[in-house]
């Protein structure tokens, strides 16, 4: 059974658990355990960042430390947001000198230390590049035949560097439903920004960017959209029927996590990948 | 012709190059009948202040084996050569430090620490160490200081010849007692005597390759070795390349052994250990750096290899303190 | 563009400005090829914002040379970043433009240049004291704290969804608290105290 | 250290360019103090006549033996100060340079560190011309034949030239024909000139040229040897087809019943047959047999073409010749490539139909082209709008960092097609526009005047999702103007991606073939940027045309024929001046180790059984020393790189001041 | 420390010809600054570099030896490059039993286009050796250290 620390982040403990409950359950499946770093904290997200880089470094680093002391040289992160972050830190510690040092001091001060051995990387990845198309199909029992998808990565899998993916036009997760049994739709928005925390900040720039992304699905033929970040997956179901009302058409499509989908074709029960969390009808896709 | 007159001391050494004298058998006479001795520790009894006592350039000739290890050593040494016309530096850790010189590779007072602390055999509860003066009854007597490197003969005094070898061997010995005692005509001073002008290969009959390609190193206490094919072929280090000929090949050839060094480098060699890293480390077969190391895993202790006989007289002389 | 009659600036504080940014700016991995910038609008066309931007992330890098720093931070510009890295990627370049914006935000806040997207400034201040208070975020909390200092009424808007969130159990009324707390306050004082942006 | 030598130090000022960081003034002091300094002196411009003059007369005047100059790099001007020092009457090598400017001047700014390190090599130069030996310069006859590599127009020119002048040329050509990229194009800028009008009569001459030896499917494999005598490697593949039994009767060609092949030379856009020739003005008119798609070779059977070649030109059984030829010199021509736009899939390139390479769209507009030089869409209208998008990849440090420097010039002349041919809107999308060449800003000019439009910023993206009822159905280019400071949303029927020029993808192996260098982009690297732009490192190697930096036809032209003039230059001198840093083995030290033979890469060191020492071939020695670094008793010797040369720059270097 | 002058390296360098004595011409054409601790030496290829010569160096005061070759493929005469890191390795091995810290000898690749690159190099080498302090084995030491001690 391979191993990876696994860093679940704050908004997938119970605003989006299906998420984080279907990629254990998924990944258990597939004979990898995601072994929760214990007592982690913030990433220092996107919001934090904006008020003190330092900070955000520090609230990352400790993270990182974590795993590392727990004897993970992987971590493994399912939300976007958190993965960048977390990412981000891991280099300005391998490039930058002084950052390296003030965090050093800061982890200090509570008594860690982080010696730089932990690489981060998306849960995405993870199952789809180190379980192999091979290990993947060999799970599925009930192939998601006759199922159009649209693979929606969001912008920050594989930004800014684009290690496990093309960070423009990445094609990972539709490799992952062709081994699925379902196919995707040509989705050329697939890494285009959801708005983020804008739908709160400036709520119709929020609208404008998550209904594109909506709409493209719709006009494309998709029966459903798969996603792999909680904040694109909560934006997309949540607003889409006041952003539709504001368009004037209907934008009502089925939201659900690729996990969710993964699971249903290991055969899960749609209670196991938590179908009933959903707030949008995904009856014909998690059923 | 008047008798020579001649001393014969041992510095830092293990007496091998006074045994060595003696190896040139019968000719020994031949020796005594055109020389006087006037210092000779191994073979006769003499006494510091006999030869103290001796005028300026009284000797002849002076054969001075050892390094020079201690105040003592170096004393001697400087006496010897106010006594001597013509010094002459008698095998290797003379001319070049020696076996004892490998002591470089250590600093005093680990050394001090092993001998007197740490050895097997030794029991010295109290730590005690040899001082350089100390009280006894009959008053204070003074003991050699050890210096903090070994050196040779020439980096104490002006030397005039070296006959080098480990020891020397003894009809390139005679050859050169020969000379002085017929009075022939010396070569400059400074000139190595008793041995060849060309590395070891020169006269060493194996039979080498045009195509050097080492995978790993062997050690000769674990390998016979082919007796008819060059050493370096066969993965074994053997220093034949970096070192003077004259020795007889009694190793190379006569004993089925690769050189060991000896003789000291050839002329025009800058330095014994490096030039043997130029010329085997090429000849690895490995191209990366991580394949180059692993090969050279089965070379546990290269200086100590290179710079068995010449230590003292290498470009750095010793490690750093 | 911000239309109206261009202010006139302090000279000094307008050399300040730009020096203060440019020196954290190449602190950041590939920060000094802000200044190679050529001036090709990439990031401004792949940017999902730049519609509602006064100064697109091309023009602020323009602002920039002119030394007119001042006025992008005077407006919402930087605050509309979604941080989707989307210019950062296709930047020909290569200036890492997401990380710039953070860094503007940072000065705008720093320098007391509210902006008037405030919400955004709000946000982030909400969000650091939940995060600081327990170790993690609490969507329910920051939300809550954020309206009721934004606009109380938007708020409202907001029930039918938080009351769908909740039959689903999917808000987390009660706040967890990681057990290192006192640790990572300890973390975060001394970056404080190192006087650390 | 006491000599009876007499040096003469010289420092020179290379304007302001040493002098404004070198204290010149203490440095000439300095000098003065070191051993055997008989003369010191500084001035403005050593390399200059005067410059020159004043060694000369202080040679002469001071019965000087050995001279110093600090200046500029060795690279640069050790040849002119030996060759002054031997006018002096003194031998060449008894002169020593210290590189002040390239190693101090120019990349320190601390005046008293920089003076500091200018004096340890000064010292190092000094104490290292006490050490140097009196040398006699090898000369080696230079055999009279030229090989020039590739065969597109830099390649063409240079041969041509060559052998017009009577010289005998082999043109090796790994396609089956010459012609390179300039006989894909239909016409040229800035003047609109036919390409295959101007060039295929230049490729009829080579193919009738008796002096020129062309070879097509051919590779250079091995180039060994030294200036003037390279020995050069060449694999000719078996093409199937006798060429001197073949007359070009195309009957072949018309019976192949394998007719479905995607062709190279249309981009895709056209199908060949197995046995082919690329285009029908191809030299030589030969075709060849594509083995992998030859029904024969992949079942066993048909072999049509042979039974209707009445010249019984088809070898089936024919097998890969290696031939050696022995030349005074090589040109490398082997041109450059296009980026693929895959690499950047925001242009949609391979997802969507009507998003054109910029090679495709000449084919498309090539008269004998695909389409018979019509601009069409994939359904088979033609366009009512086209988007020229400059600078795809160029000048983009995560694709090719450089200015591909045709591409603002090919786009325009792709506008000016398109209007001429559709009548469409034009829209370029640009960044600058770098019409740097004689009449091309005036064609930038003829193009506002038609009417084409210039968006100044560059293309994000091209995308299918439609905002706009007036997107629906066509390709959508989005933009910043940065000129209004507005984003733009362009919709168009077809995209044409101006990309960028890079090196070969087998430039690397090429280079490592010829034995020369690259510069950071993957071109190959020229001896000097401004003064070497055809040479390499090597004399008797030289570049031509786009393999060495992108360029345009007349340039490429240019180089070809200034590459052949090179080779020419070099091949007339008859014999060629070597450089004496071969090895030799003093026999009265060599022990016969035979350590230096296995280290030798030329097998230029043989065992003289007789002797029983090593001794060198100086004709095979090219002198890189790697053999007395090996040689464990100083027995071996690099000529003018002695070991006690090198040890007393050591000394020099690190003796306190 | 501020008081105290700072300790400047002093390092020889061995520069093949083809590769990066030309690269470090290119750092000078192309005015790219760095340290001025390097004093270079020319030689044909880095396989000409004698182990001796970086031993004399130590042995003349040197705190550090940088040798600079062209990339493993890239060699001008074929393959003196792999010479010359097969001698520089085993001479590392051979150095740290002279306590001589490994770190004081480097061999980099650096390309005739790579002036950037070579002066990147020669800063951060600089700068390590800058670190480990000055090597000083020229420096007279007594042979007799402490007379107390036999």
């Amino acid at each position: 059974m391979r191993r990876y620390g696994y860093f679940p982040g704050c908004s997938l403990m119970v605003t989006n658990r299906a998420y984080s409950i279907s990629a254990t359950r998924v990944a258990r499946e597939l004979g990898v355990e995601l072994a929760e770093v214990s007592d982690w904290n913030c990433c220092g997200a996107t919001a934090y960042l904006a008020l003190s880089e330092a900070k955000a470094f520090v609230m990352s680093a400790r993270n990182l430390a974590l795993a590392e002391a727990e004897g993970h040289d992987t971590l493994v992160a399912a939300c976007s947001g958190c993965y960048v972050v977390l990412r981000k830190t891991g280099k300005y510690l391998d490039e930058k000198p002084a950052v390296r040092s003030r965090v050093t001091k800061a982890l200090a001060a509570g008594d860690m230390t982080y010696n730089r051995t932990v690489k981060v990387r998306h849960l995405l990845d993870v199952l789809v590049n180190d379980c192999g198309e091979e290990g993947v199909r060999a799970r599925v029992k009930k192939p998601l035949e006759g199922l159009k998808v649209a693979a929606y990565y969001g912008c920050q899998v594989g930004r800014p560097f684009g290690e496990a993916d093309d960070p423009e036009f990445p094609v990972t997760m539709d490799r992952l439903m062709g081994w699925l049994g379902a196919t995707t739709v040509d989705f050329p928005v697939r890494a285009a920004c959801c708005g983020g925390l804008t739908m709160t900040t400036e709520p119709d720039l929020g609208m404008e960017m998550t209904g594109r992304i909506l709409r493209v699905a719709r006009e494309r033929g998709a029966d459903c959209i798969a996603t792999a970040c909680p904040l694109c997956q909560i934006n997309l179901e949540a607003y889409q029927d006041k952003i539709g009302r504001k368009l004037g058409t209907d934008l009502r499509m089925p939201v659900v996590y690729f996990t969710q989908l993964m699971g249903r074709a290991f055969g899960l029960s749609s209670q196991e990948v938590m179908a009933q969390d959903s707030l949008t009808d995904v009856s014909a896709v998690l059923a | 012709m008047s008798k020579l007159n001649v001393a014969i001391y041992w510095g830092a050494a293990c007496g091998g190059c006074d045994v060595a004298i003696l190896d040139i058998h019968e000719k020994v006479l031949k020796v005594k009948e055109a020389c006087n001795f006037w210092l000779w520790p191994v073979a006769m009894d003499f006494k510091y202040k006999d030869v103290e006592a001796l005028a300026d350039g009284f000797l002849d000739l002076t054969l001075f084996s050892g390094a020079v290890r201690n105040t003592e050593n170096q004393h001697i040494a400087q006496l010897l050569r106010k006594k001597s016309k013509v010094l002459v530096a008698f095998g290797s850790c003379a001319h070049t430090g020696g076996i004892p010189a490998l002591a470089n590779f250590y600093r005093k007072e680990d050394i001090l620490k092993r001998v007197y602390e740490e050895s097997q055999s030794t029991d010295n509860p109290n730590k005690v160490r040899p001082q350089v003066s100390h009280k006894v009854p009959e008053g204070e007597i003074e003991i050699p200081a050890l210096f903090d490197w070994v050196k040779s003969l020439d980096q104490v005094v002006k030397v005039d010849y070296y006959v080098p070898g480990c020891p020397p061997n003894p009809e390139r010995i005679w050859e050169v007692l020969l000379a002085v005692v017929s009075g022939a005509k010396l070569p400059p001073p400074g000139a190595v005597l008793g041995a060849g002008d060309k590395a070891l290969c020169d006269t060493c009959e194996r039979k080498r390759s045009e195509e050097k390609s080492i995978k790993e190193f062997k050690r000769i206490a674990t390998t016979i070795p082919d007796p008819e094919l060059c050493f370096l072929d066969q993965g074994l280090i053997c220093m034949g390349p970096v070192t003077r000929s004259g020795c007889g090949n009694q190793c190379t050839v006569a004993s089925n052994m690769p050189c060991r060094g000896c003789y000291g480098q050839p002329e025009g060699t800058m330095d014994q250990g490096a030039k043997m890293v130029a010329a085997i480390g090429a000849a690895l077969e490995a191209k990366d750096p991580e394949a180059i190391d692993r090969a050279l895993d089965s070379l546990p202790d290269p200086a100590g290899y290179f710079y068995r006989f010449s230590m003292s007289t290498s470009l750095l002389e010793r490690r750093k303190e | 563009m911000k239309s109206g009659k261009p202010r006139r600036l302090d000279a000094e504080a307008t050399r300040s400005l730009r020096k203060e940014f440019l020196e954290h700016v190449k602190e950041l991995p590939d920060g000094e090829k802000v200044m190679e910038c050529i001036q090709c609008g990439t990031c401004s066309a792949t940017c999902p914002s730049a519609s509602r931007m006064d100064y697109s992330p091309r023009a602020i890098v323009a602002a920039l040379r002119a030394g007119d720093l001042e006025h992008v931070l005077e407006s919402d510009s930087v605050w509309l970043c979604a941080s989707c890295y989307g210019c950062t990627v296709r930047c020909p370049a290569g200036i890492p433009f997401t990380d710039m914006m953070y860094e503007l935000k940072r000065l705008a806040m720093a320098r007391g240049l509210l902006p008037r997207a405030r919400q955004a400034s709000v946000m982030a201040g909400t969000f650091a004291e939940t995060v600081n208070r327990l170790g993690r975020n609490n969507e329910v909390a920051l939300i809550r704290k954020y309206y009721l200092r934004t606009n109380p009424f938007a708020a409202m808007g907001q029930m039918g969804f938080a009351l769908r969130m909740m039959k689903r159990g999917r808000l987390e009324l009660s706040s967890h608290r990681i057990k290192g707390i006192e640790g990572l306050v300890k973390m975060l004082s001394t970056v404080e105290q190192e006087g650390a942006k | 250290m006491s000599t009876n030598e007499r040096i003469g130090v010289y420092i020179c000022h290379c304007g302001s360019n040493i002098a404004q960081t070198v204290d010149c003034g203490a440095l000439t002091e300095y000098a003065k103090t070191l051993p055997g300094v008989v003369v010191a002196k500084e001035y403005k411009y050593m390399c200059s006549d005067p410059g020159q003059d004043l060694i000369k007369k202080d040679v002469a005047e001071n019965k000087l033996t050995r001279v110093v100059v600090s200046s500029c790099s060795p690279l640069m001007h050790e040849e002119t100060f030996r060759t002054a020092v031997e006018d002096a009457g003194l031998n060449r090598f008894l002169f020593q340079m210290s590189n002040i400017r390239e190693q101090v001047s120019w990349v320190h700014k601390d005046k008293v560190k920089a003076t500091e390190k200018a004096k340890k090599l000064l010292r190092a130069a000094a104490n290292r011309v006490l050490h140097q030996r009196p040398l006699e310069r090898r000369e080696v006859p230079v055999m009279p034949e030229v090989v020039v590599v590739g065969g597109g127009i830099a390649g063409i020119e240079a041969a041509l030239r060559l052998a017009d002048a009577g010289k005998k040329v082999h043109l090796v050509e790994k396609e089956p024909t010459i012609g390179g990229h300039m006989a894909r194009f239909d016409k040229t800028f800035p003047t609109l000139d036919c390409a295959a009008c101007i060039l295929t009569p230049k490729m009829v001459s080579v193919g009738q040229h008796p002096n020129i030896n062309l070879m097509v499917c051919s590779e250079v494999e091995e180039v060994s040897g030294y200036t003037g005598n390279f020995k050069v490697k060449v694999r000719k593949k078996a093409t199937c087809v006798d060429n001197e039994k073949c007359v070009g009767c195309g009957v072949c060609w018309e019976k192949c019943p394998a007719k479905k092949i995607s062709s190279e030379f249309e981009e895709g856009l056209a199908n060949r047959t197995a046995i082919y020739i690329p285009f029908p003005q191809a030299v030589p008119k030969r075709p060849v047999i594509d083995r992998d798609n030859c029904i024969y070779f992949k079942t066993g059977k048909c072999k049509v073409c042979e039974k209707f070649c009445d010249r019984k030109a088809i070898d089936f059984e024919q097998k890969d010749e290696v031939v050696e030829l022995t030349v005074g010199a090589v040109i490398a021509a082997t041109g450059f490539e296009t980026l693929d736009p895959r690499e950047l899939p925001r242009y949609g390139y391979g997802r969507f139909d009507n998003v054109l390479s910029p090679l495709e769209f000449e084919r498309m507009t090539n008269a004998s082209g695909p389409t018979a030089g019509k601009v069409l869409l994939k359904d088979g209208t033609a366009p009512k709008s086209v988007a020229i998008l400059h600078c795809i990849g160029s000048r983009d440090e995560k694709h090719l960092k450089h200015c591909s420097r045709v591409c603002c010039m090919y786009s325009l002349k792709f506008a000016h097609l398109v209007e001429e041919k559709t009548h469409a809107e034009i829209t370029n999308f640009y960044i600058d526009i770098r019409a740097f060449g004689k009449g091309y800003e005036e064609f930038y000019h003829r193009l506002l005047k038609e009417g084409v439009t210039f968006v100044r910023g560059k293309a994000a993206e091209v995308t299918d999702v439609v905002e706009a009822p007036e997107e629906q159905g066509k390709l959508v280019v989005v933009a910043e103007d940065t000129l209004l400071g507005k984003v733009r949303r362009v919709p168009v029927d077809m995209v044409v991606l101006s990309t960028g020029l890079r090196a070969r993808s087998d430039a690397g192996h090429m280079a490592h073939v010829l034995g020369i260098s690259r510069s950071a982009d993957g071109f190959f690297l020229e001896r000097h940027p401004k003064l070497g732009p055809v040479d390499t490192p090597t004399e008797g190697i030289y570049l031509a045309g786009a393999c060495q930096g992108p360029k345009d036809i007349p340039d490429s032209v240019a180089q070809g024929a200034a590459a052949a003039a090179c080779a020419l230059s070099l091949i007339v001198r008859g014999r060629v001046v070597l450089e004496p840093v071969t090895a030799e083995i003093d026999e009265k030290k060599c022990a016969g180790c035979k350590l230096c033979i296995a280290n030798c890469p030329y097998s230029a060191i043989e065992y003289d059984e007789g002797k029983k020492v090593s001794v060198v071939i100086e004709a095979l020695c090219k002198g890189c020393g790697t053999c007395v670094a090996t040689c464990p008793s100083g027995a071996a010797r690099q000529k003018n790189f002695e070991d006690a040369q090198i040890s007393s720059e050591i000394v020099g270097i690190l003796a306190s001041m | 420390m501020e008081n105290q002058e700072r300790f400047e390296p002093r390092i020889v360098g061995f520069l093949c010809r083809w590769c990066t004595y030309t690269g470090a011409d290119l750092a000078g054409t192309s005015r790219i600054q760095y340290q001025p601790n390097v004093a270079a030496i020319r030689v044909m290829c880095s396989g000409r570099v004698d182990p001796s010569f970086v031993l004399q160096s130590f042995a003349e005061g040197a705190d550090g030896v940088f040798i600079g070759g062209c990339h493993p493929g890239d060699c001008h005469y074929s393959e003196g490059n792999y010479k010359a890191v097969r001698r520089y390795r085993l001479l590392l091995k051979m150095l740290a039993q002279f306590g001589i810290d490994e770190r004081r000898v480097r061999l980099e690749w650096v390309s005739a286009s790579e002036g950037e690159r070579y002066a990147e190099v020669i800063n951060e080498f600089t700068d390590s050796i800058r670190t480990l302090g000055p090597l000083e084995w020229n420096k007279e030491q007594p042979v007799v250290s402490e007379r107390s001690i036999a």
